[in-house]
Parts: structure tokens; sequence; C-alpha cells
């Protein structure tokens, strides 16, 4: 098992905003989390990478309690992240970006330096190693992110609104990359989508939440069926609609 | 060891105009007083490497770390009574003082640094001045450090290595030049080592450090702690060199604000930012000093400077290493 | 944009350029000395007057002055090196001893001063004789007062003004001249009634010196101290410090204070109505012309130790005449600092006189054997003779002496001179009036 | 009891004098985040005026109070226009940097001016006056600058909270972007913002002149106290920059009573001790 939750509840001054949550991750596995605005998927990946600690439930990464611990821990242990609006260290190249995440697992410069290449090679970024983050285009620095997490050398990956601001095409590349990754680096992923279509291509199964509760999980084809993630999900997308 | 060594001497990473522009800056420091015979321009080199010393090691939290400490001083200050208390009560050689004002200024900020690394900005910022302050006044209230009337080095005739006295500002020239080159070697390590790229990663994004498996607090208290350990080496090469220290000299906050603001004008967070900033600063200072101090009219030596800073940090807020790197870019384009 | 950065850095290097440049100047024969003093930064108004009284004392020695009845008047340059004039080459010290150092050495080496003179502050002094020492150039040290300075064997240095420990001695001579009823005017006092004293001395270099030797002779003569504390100096505020004095309800206040300082402390112990017998000042701020300019009236009955007081004309003509002419010049009396400078440079001139060279081992020998009798200066002086007046002393003036003055009939009034006795210019008065 | 009455006294009069000075800072800091190094040059500004209009004319440094106010207010007008503003977008030690070279500027300025001599305000109706109740004596003119620093407080305080402007200026200070889409000028809120800064901490100054003196060095060690008073509060807090005013007023006095020598230490003390436990000071939001 690479990943438990049980029964995890975070509030913030009396607003709950994860009840009672509890769900398993296998080794290897795609699971996708989706919900509508506001249904607590971002509070609960930071509740499970560090940033927030739990109200109460446990969390337990390979069989270890890891509830609570610190973000720079939880990443030790092999459990990394993206993050929904970008956070590239805006000062420093895109190779020296994905080095620091190498180091991670290394404390020889040499080494960084050779794997934060052969990523960047794999995320067809091996051109700009010498350029600034923003000098690029978003498609480009969300892969930095990305890059930046895999030197770390996680076994769980987390993606958060990995799609958000991307077209149809930077999207498909983007899937097209994280399948090839996964394959090479056997890592499991666990990835937060606002957009469906995103959610759907890629994970084996997804997680629904609504108003910081789980209300169903399963195959991605089956859920989208369900009546109450309709209502949960897409409701408030045709309510808003019209 | 030998990659460690590389490390340490190799700017194989940097273009070549900086080399080039470093190999010459080498040579001029090192023929220096053999071209310039001038007493007064030999001490302004002095100082300017004894603030390009300064600027280095406040480069490490300021620069790369980005906190912005205006309490440098204080570290000057535990060099300082460190290397002039031991000489003057157990006459113990110059060499052996450096690591005892680096381990008490070392102690001091790991002591200090866990509360103040709980405050951001501006309250940081504030923060470090008063702790630079306290010591200062508490230097100037104890009557075991000399209080206000400091520490006296009694004066030593002729060329002496145990206690870095000098008849000749020649000697003293080398001395700082070696501490100096000495910093810049290790600044140049560090900028490349795991420690230095954290330090950079805390400073441009401290949530996403940590996401890296950075401890953000530890970085930031070891940046801190080792810039500390730089500014008492600085410290404890004043006192052998006035002779003379009292608090108001050694630990003023006009120290620390010099400190951070000739890093400020040569560009933080670059190697070459603070010997840049020292360059231009430390000589338009004393020059313009020399020069205007003592006119019947005072103050124009000061609205010049100040005209000078407003200038830099309003057009170009990076420093002068921030206009070179934008004209590289322009041509290499 | 980028012309403009090109033209503020090839004005910055231009501009360093030019100063590197040694600037030889081929005037005529002309000695310079160098002198050293906080021109700019919180004591810059006494370096101003400092400054005024070394550069009349210049302008003495080089042009003829007749009638004033000191030697240096009728010089026309110094005699003994042919009519060379005196050119003093003054540098900011900033208050910063390191700034000190750095200016000496360029004096000494750059600008080839045959000697120094300064630095008012014993912390600037002490680094910049150092630099004198090292190189061998003889400093003068007319200015500084903290007793260290002549306890280091210096070869280079000789101090003109009496120190610390000499105007405490004067100090403690005078509470036991009142006691001895020998003050001119005032019957003799119990001891009782200026006992306790209270003491208040800034926490700089030269306040601590100061506070130490006050306990030393107070122990010394068994007088009692009710409090002694040193305060934060360039204070915002001294309410509380002054409310500390008056609440220790000592009839005796003594201070040790620079200018701003003692205008505070005066301004809060008026607003506190204190009301001690005696108050004090030792020399600094309390002598300062923006001292009794800004309070006015309110000094009047404040006592000072000082070298020099306008009113020694009535003693001394010499220095009345000087005082016109400062006077003219400057716009305010000649104080206790323009007049130590004054006889800063006036000891260079006999020095160079005597020495009939500019070599530094001549002149070290001219300053060691230098004796210029009392009534060649403008001082109330026995005259300029270095030697080891308290133990431990190495050239320091022997015949000098410090008075103590008292603020009489102010706005309007000046200086009397009431200690010592057989000097006095004025009747003593006593109990302090208070303030209206 | 005595002198716990007369330490107190003192305390909170020097107290409304340093929360006033603070005032202005505060409220730059709320607005636009920066930190101004020049702020004691201003009240040397303040100073000064109420000296010069009071010895060269005859007027009653009373009557200067306006007149500092105003020459506050353009100072800081102007200091805006020409230098903050572009100094806005830099990092932060830029604008440290930038306004501590305002601040040698105006120091140097008033050195290159008026000489370095100390001067003091001689006479007004309340210079030199002394009030005497009981065990207490205080002077007339703290009496009065603490009635004033009273009413500046009130006056800002509705200013900010009351009117259409404070709004202006507090939206501009909770989000400056979103405060422009609204319509607000948000460059005219900053310039405000110094406007009001630098007329209060002037107003400060011409009421310190009447018992404090006056040269061009007088503002540095007030600026450290301000800043100590203004984090102490909390930036951008007014009630915040009032309370650490007067506690810092007190902790001055008491420790001047017993242990002058370390008084700056224990406000500095104080202040640290606070911030580690609220990090954002007394009042910080």
């Amino acid at each position: 098992m690479m990943l438990e939750v049980k029964n995890l509840v975070k509030e913030f001054g009396g607003l709950v905003a994860n009840a009672d949550i509890s769900f398993e991750l296998q080794q290897g596995e795609v699971l996708g989390l989706i919900g509508p605005n506001g249904a607590g998927k971002s509070t609960l990946f930071n509740c499970i990478a560090g940033y927030y600690k739990p109200t109460g439930g446990q969390i337990l990464f390979e069989g270890k309690e890891i509830t609570g611990w610190p973000s720079h821990l939880v990443a030790r242990e092999g459990i990394a992240r993206t993050f929904q609006g970008m956070k590239i260290m805006a000062n420093l190249t895109v190779g020296e970006n994905v080095m620091i995440g190498a180091f991670c697992r290394t404390g020889d410069r040499r080494i960084a330096l050779k794997e934060a290449g052969e990523i960047l090679d794999l995320m067809g970024l091996d051109g700009e190693t010498e350029a600034y983050p923003a000098e690029l285009p978003i498609a480009s620095q969300k892969r930095i992110e990305l890059a930046r997490a895999i030197a770390t050398k996680p076994k769980l990956l987390m993606l958060d609104e990995m799609a958000a601001g991307l077209n149809p095409l930077e999207t498909k590349e983007i899937i097209q990359i994280l399948q090839r990754i996964k394959e090479q680096r056997q890592l499991t992923l666990f990835l937060t989508e606002h957009v469906m279509e995103f959610v759907m291509t890629v994970s084996q199964r997804v997680i629904v939440m609504s108003a910081g509760q789980k209300i169903t999980e399963g195959p991605p084809a089956e859920v989208a069926r369900q009546e109450k993630v309709i209502e949960a999900y897409l409701g408030e997308r045709y309510a808003k609609g019209r | 060891m030998r990659q460690l060594l590389i490390d340490i001497f190799s700017f194989g990473d940097r273009p070549r105009f900086e080399k080039i522009g470093f190999l010459i800056f080498i040579l001029i420091v090192f023929i220096f007083p053999w071209i310039v015979t001038s007493a007064y321009g030999r001490a302004v080199m002095i100082k300017f490497l004894l603030f390009a010393l300064f600027g280095l090691g406040w480069n490490l939290i300021g620069g790369y770390g980005g906190q912005v400490d205006l309490g440098q001083a204080k570290n000057v200050g535990f060099g300082a009574y460190a290397t002039a208390l031991m000489i003057v009560w157990w006459k113990i050689p110059f060499w052996v003082t450096i690591p005892v004002g680096v381990f008490f200024a070392v102690l001091e900020s790991f002591a200090v640094a866990y509360p103040m690394f709980r405050l951001k900005g501006h309250y940081f910022a504030i923060a470090t001045l008063c702790v630079a302050l306290v010591w200062k006044e508490l230097f100037i209230f104890w009557d075991w450090t000399g209080g206000a009337r400091g520490v006296e080095i009694p004066i030593r005739t002729g060329v002496d290595f145990a206690y870095m006295q000098f008849n000749s500002a020649i000697y003293y020239h080398y001395f700082i030049l070696f501490l100096f080159l000495t910093q810049l070697l290790f600044m140049n390590w560090f900028r490349k080592s795991k420690m230095g790229y954290w330090v950079q990663a805390v400073r441009d994004n401290e949530e996403a450090a940590a996401s890296l498996g950075i401890n953000v607090t530890n970085t930031k208290v070891k940046a801190y702690c080792i810039a500390a350990a730089l500014g008492a080496v600085g410290g404890s090469f004043m006192a052998v060199y006035y002779l003379y220290i009292d608090p108001d000299a050694v630990m003023p906050l006009d120290l620390s604000i010099l400190i951070a603001m000739t890093v400020m004008v040569g560009g933080a967070g670059s190697i070459w930012g603070p010997i840049i900033g020292a360059a231009i600063l430390i000589p338009l200072d004393m020059y313009l000093g020399a020069w205007l101090g003592a006119q019947k009219r005072l103050g124009i030596d000061f609205m010049i400077y100040a005209m000078i800073m407003m200038v830099i940090a309003a057009k170009e807020p990076r420093g002068i290493w921030g206009i070179i790197e934008r004209v590289r870019k322009k041509r290499s384009r | 944009m980028g012309i403009k950065k090109l033209g503020i850095s090839s004005f910055v290097v231009i501009l360093s350029l030019l100063i590197l440049l040694p600037n030889h100047s081929f005037a005529q024969k002309e000695v310079k000395i160098g002198v050293i003093l906080p021109l700019s930064g919180p004591l810059a108004p006494i370096g101003k007057s400092l400054k005024d009284g070394a550069e009349l004392a210049a302008d003495i020695v080089n042009k003829k002055y007749p009638g004033i009845g000191i030697p240096i008047a009728d010089w026309e340059g110094i005699p003994g090196l042919g009519g060379a004039k005196i050119k003093l080459v003054f540098s900011d010290s900033r208050g910063d001893p390191a700034w000190g150092a750095e200016q000496a050495k360029r004096l000494i080496e750059d600008e080839k001063v045959v000697g120094l003179l300064g630095a008012y502050q014993s912390a600037v002094t002490k680094t910049a004789s150092v630099e004198a020492e090292r190189a061998g150039i003889p400093f003068v040290n007319p200015d500084s007062t903290s007793p260290d300075l002549s306890k280091r064997g210096f070869k280079w240095f000789w101090r003109v003004t009496p120190h610390e420990t000499w105007f405490t001695r004067d100090l403690f001579d005078f509470l036991d001249g009142l006691v001895a009823g020998k003050a001119p005017g005032v019957k003799a006092i119990s001891k009782s009634e200026l006992e306790p004293l209270a003491v208040a001395a800034e926490n700089t270099e030269w306040g601590a010196a100061s506070l130490t030797e006050i306990e030393k002779f107070a122990k010394e003569r068994g007088w009692k101290i009710a409090e002694a504390f040193k305060y934060a100096h360039k204070a915002t505020d001294l309410t509380s410090e002054s409310r500390r004095l008056t609440g220790s309800k000592a009839p005796t206040f003594l201070f040790a204070s620079y200018v701003s300082d003692a205008i505070l402390l005066v301004k809060a112990m008026k607003e506190m109505k204190a009301a001690p017998r005696l108050i004090w000042g030792q020399n600094a701020g309390f002598i300062a012309p923006d001292f009794w300019k800004t309070l006015g009236g309110d000094v009047n009955g404040i006592l000072s130790r000082d070298v020099f007081a306008a009113v020694l004309g009535k003693v001394k003509p010499e220095a009345e005449r000087i005082n016109k002419i400062y006077k003219e010049r400057s716009g305010f009396d000649f104080d206790g600092s323009s007049a130590r400078d004054f006889i800063g440079v006036q000891v260079w001139a006999h020095a160079l006189d005597k020495a009939k060279s500019t070599d530094p081992k001549a002149l070290q020998k001219a300053l060691n054997e230098l004796n210029i009798p009392g009534k060649e200066l403008i001082m109330p002086w026995k005259g300029v003779k270095f030697g080891s007046p308290f133990p431990g002393d190495t050239n320091q003036n022997e015949l000098g002496s410090g008075i103590i003055i008292q603020y009489q009939g102010y706005p309007d009034g000046k200086p009397e001179i009431v200690f010592p006795f057989e000097m006095a210019t004025s009747k003593l008065i006593y109990p302090f009036p208070g303030w209206k | 009891m005595e002198l716990t009455v007369q330490l107190l006294v003192y305390g909170i009069l020097m107290g409304l004098v340093f929360a006033l000075i603070a005032l202005g800072l505060s409220l730059i800091f709320g607005v636009m985040n920066i930190v101004n190094f020049a702020h004691g040059e201003f009240m040397m500004v303040g100073m000064y005026i109420a000296y010069l209009l009071s010895t060269y004319l005859p007027l009653d440094p009373l009557l200067s109070l306006p007149f500092a106010a105003g020459a506050g207010y353009l100072l800081g007008i102007v200091s805006y226009r020409l230098l903050i503003h572009h100094i806005l977008r830099g990092p932060m030690v830029a604008q440290l940097f930038g306004t501590f070279g305002l601040m040698l500027f105006l120091r140097y300025l008033a050195m290159y001016i008026f000489t370095p001599d100390v001067r003091s305000i001689k006479e007004g109706i309340l210079v030199g006056k002394t009030l005497s109740m009981g065990w207490i004596n205080v002077d007339a003119s703290k009496v009065f600058s603490a009635g004033v620093c009273l009413l500046a407080f009130a006056v800002i305080y509705w200013m900010i909270y009351r009117t259409k402007l404070g709004r202006a200026l507090r939206a501009t200070s909770i989000d400056s972007e979103a405060a422009k889409y609204m319509g607000i000028d948000t460059k005219g809120m900053n310039a405000l913002a110094w406007g009001i800064g630098g007329a209060t901490v002037a107003l400060a100054g011409a009421l310190l002149a009447h018992f404090y003196y006056v040269t061009p060095t007088v503002g540095m060690l007030f600026t450290l106290i301000a800043f100590a008073t203004v984090a102490l509060g909390g930036f951008g807090s007014i009630v915040g920059a009032f309370i650490a005013g007067i506690v810092i007023g007190l902790i001055m006095v008491i420790s001047g009573q017993f242990v002058s020598e370390l008084k700056f230490s224990f406000i500095y003390i104080v202040y640290f001790l606070v911030v580690v436990f609220r990090p954002r000071g007394l009042f910080g939001w």
C-alpha cells in the first residue's frame, strides 16, 4: 500500500474543509481527485504534503505514519508535488531549478547536474537549461515544475491542477510526458484537476469530493455517470452557465 | 578532494567576459601597492578590500538568502573584540583569535536566529537592527570589555606576523587581500554547493523549497550563521589594523547599513556584486570626504553620495551587476 | 537611459582618477600641519570652534599683528624657518576612529604634513596618533582630555591640555575651597550643605573616563556620592535621568555631557524645578556657544570647568586682544575649545621655530625640550613644558591648569572665572539661583 | 508612589509624541509596504520650520504648526513623486536603500543650509513654562503636545475609517491591484499617504521643537524609535502605533530612571520579544 488516508479531518477555525476523508492508493496506480471549486481538494493535498496539520485522522505512507509532518520531511520520505499557482524560483535558471530538486537525494553537485540534465531531456527542455523561467511560456514553466518534482526521485507524485492554463495541445503533450515518466520511474500519481477531461484520460480511478466530503470513488467512466457526481460537480457548472 | 579543489578554484561556469574581468581585477589588486604610492590610495584600497569582504559575507544572507539583515555590524564587533581582548589580556597571537571571534559570532547568531526567523520582511529587518544595537549598548555598558573607553592594542614595532602588526601599509594590503581571497573562494564554492542552492531556493520561494525536501528554517539559520562567521573575520582584521576599537567604531548601525548598501549597489545575489559595490562606494565616500569634508559649507560630499544612492535605487534596483547582465543579454541576442 | 548610466559611471571613474593623481602645489615656502577635527556629525558645532581657533592662530603666526603682546603675533611666518608660513590642512574625522586613522595616513604621507594636530574626541585621537607613532611624525594634541592618552608611552605624542584627572582634581579643590571659605564673596559653607554629590556622565569614552575620575577623587577627598550613573548619549529624552538626579535630593549636580545632552538636561531640570545648590559641568557641552545661545538666561549660575574664558582679558590683556580679533572673525567670544586649538598651533609654531627644521627627529627633540613661559600664552597657564605631572603620564604638559567658570548675567553676560580663587574675576553666585 | 506617578506622567507625555512621530511611518507602510528611513528627517524639517518662523518672524511657535504640517505634506508628496514612486517596484533592499539615500540627502542639505549648530526656540507662549500639579512639574508645551497628538490621532482615525477618502486609502492598502480596478487612483492614494505621513511627522517636529533642540542630525534616533514603535504596534495599524508609542515612552522613562545606559536596549528587547510571539506586532494583521 503506497498511501493510506484514514478519517482525515481539517478545520479552519470551525470551518470544515475536509470531513472524515478516507482512501487508499496502490503502488503504481494513477488516482484522480475531482470536485467543484471549494470542495476541499487543495486542502486535502496540502494536508498530505505537510503544508497543513490535519485536525484529526491519520496519513500513512508505505505503512509509516506521516500525519502532521513538515513538508520537507514528507518530501524526503518520497512524496513530491507541484503547485496550483506555479511556484518557480524566478532568480535561478531552469537547470538550477531542477538541480535543487535533485539535491534532495544527493549532496554532489555533479550528480545533481547530471540528473537535472537527464530529466530536462525527458521533458523536452534540454535547450533551455540556461534560460530563466520567466522567459519561457507557461507550458514550459509547468514542465519545469514537474521536472523539479521528479528530480527529488519521489515514489508518489502529487500534481495540483497541472492542466490549468494550458491549451488542449499542451495538455496532450503533458499527458504524454507524464505517462512516459510514470513508466520509466515507476511512479504512483495522485492528481487533482478542476477540468475533468485531463483526469478522466489519465486516471485509473477517481475520488470525487464535494463540500469537504468524499462522495464517491471508482473508475472514471463509472463515476462520471453517477447522479450525485453530476449534481455536485457538473451541476455547479450548469448553474454557472445559466 | 580533487573535486572540492576544483569547485573552490574554478570559475569555469562563468561566462568568458567575467573570467577576463576577474583576472584583470586580481592582477590590479596584486600589483596595486607597487603602482600607487599614495598612502591614502593604499588606505582606500585596504578599506575597499575590507568592505568587499564584508559584502561577500553579507551577500550570503542578504543576497543569496534574500533576508534583509541590518545587523551585520554586531558580528564585526564580535570578531574585533575577540581579537583585541585576547591580544591585550593574554597576548594570544592573532591567528588563534580569528576562530574564537568566529565562534562567538556563530554562537550568538545561532541563539537569536530561531526566534528571529519567525519574522519576515520588515519585521525581520528591524529585529536584526535591534539585536545589533542591543549588543552595541551592552558592549558600552560592560566594564570588562573596556566599555565606552574601548580596547587599545599596544603597538609593536617592525613586522610581526604573530600579531599581524606592520609598519607598512603594503603588508596590510596583502594581509587583507589574503583574507578577502579566502572568502571569495569560499563563496565561489558555496554558491555552487547544495547549501548555496538551497539558500537561493528558500529566498525565491519558501513553499516550493520545502516541497523539495529543504528544511527552510534550518537553511536560513545556517546561512545567517555562516554570514556571521565571515563578518567576524573582517572584524578581527579591523582590530589589528586600527589598533583601537570601541563599540561605536566596530558595531554601529552605520556600519551595518554601509555593508548592506555596498552589496545593494553592486548587485545582491551575485558573486561580483559586493566587489563592484565596494569598488564604487568606498573610494567615492573616501575621496569625496577627503576632498569636500573640511569645506566651509558642510555636507556636499554626503549629498552627492546620497544622490547616487537614490538614483541607483530608483533606476536599477538590481545594482550595477543588473546593468551589466542586461547589457550582455542584449548583446548576445 | 544607457547613456545616462554610462555618464554617471564615467564621471565616477574620472573623479577617482583625478583624485588619485598626486597634487603638487608649488606655493611659497610653507609648513603644512594636518589638523583632524570632527567637522561633521553630532560634534560638528564644537569642531567649528576648534577649527576657527586653529585658523586664527595660524593667521597670527603668519601675519604681523602688532600690539597683541605675545611673540607669535610679531612673527611673519616662523622665524626659525626663514619666515615659512604655517599652512593648516584640515580634515574631517566624522567622529569615527577608523576614518580619523585613514585621514591621518593621508595627511602624513600624501599631504606630507610635518605633523598633526587634533583630534578632539579621545577615541579618534587614539587611532590617529597610532598612525603618527608608526610613521614617526609628531602629533600635538591640544584638545583631548582622556587620561589614557598620555599613559601609552608614545614617543611622538604630546598633549598640551590638562587631562581629566587634572580637571577633576581642580573640581575637588574648588569644592574643598568652598568649604574652607576661600571662594570670593561666599562665606564658608558647611560640607553637609554640598553633600552628597550626584553625577551624570554620557556613555562615550570621554564621559566614562570623567565619571571614573570623579568617583576616584570623591573617595580620596571624602565626598559622599548619592547617584553616579552613565546615560545613553544623543538621547531622545533625558527626563527620567534628570528626575533621577532631582529625586536623589543631592545638592550638587556634576555633569559630563556633550552639547545636545547638556541642553536637554538643563531644560529637563528646569521643567522639574530642580533646586540644587551647585551645578557643575565638565567642559564640552557646558561651554559650547550653542549651549548658552540656546538656553539664554537659564544658564546663569551654572559652573563649568574650562581652560579659557573671554573675561581672562581682565587679568591677561593679551587674551582680550586676541578675543577681539576672534570675535570679528567668527562672531563669538573665544572659548575653551577655540583657545585650546589656538594654543595647539602656537605650540607647533614654537616647536618649529626651535627645531629650525621640519625634520621629525629635530621636531621630536624640540617638542621634548619645549618650554614656553606663561606670559607668551593667552592661556592662564604657567607655560607649556612636557613631562609627567601625574603618575604614568608621558609628554603631558606640566604647566597647564584649568579654570572653573560661572555663567553670570546671561543672556547678555559672560562666563566669569571663579576658580582658581586668586584669579576670580567675579564673586561666586552661591547657591544656584534656580530657574524662573 | 511619588516616583511612580512622575514616571507614568513623563512616560505617557513622551510616549504620545513618539506615537505621533510613528503615526506617519505606520500609515505609509500600511498603504504601500515601505519603510521610510528619512522619517526622522521629515521631522527635522518640521522642527526647522518652527524654529525659523518663530525666530525670524514675529510668530509664536504655536502658529508655526500649520505651516510645518503643510511643509511636511508637500515634502511627502514631492518625495513620493520624485523618488518613492520609482523605487516601489524594486525589492525591499532597494527600497530601504533609496529612503536611506533620501535621509542622508535631507540631513546634509540641512547641514549645508543651517550649519551643524544646535538651536532651540527661545520665546513662545508655552516655551519654558512649567505646570505644577502636586508632585509633578511638567513643561506646559509637553502637555500641549500631548493634546495635539491625541487630536491628530483622532482626526487621522476618523479620516481613515469614516470618510470616503479613507476607504479608498484602506482599499489601496489591502489590495492595490483590486483597488485600481475599482477605479481608485492608487498612485494618488500612495502620494496622499506620504503627504499625510509627512504632515503628521512634521507637526510632531514642530511640537518637539518647543522643548527640544534643533540640529541637522536630530532625525536618526527618532527614526529608530519610530521603527521600533511601528513594528511593535504592527505595521499599518493606527491604534498599534498609538499604544506602542505610549509603551515605548514608558519603557524609556522607567529604564532611564534605573539603567539609563541601556534604555534603548530595553525598547529593542521588548520589541524583539513581542514580535517573536506575535510576528506581526501587537495590532498587526
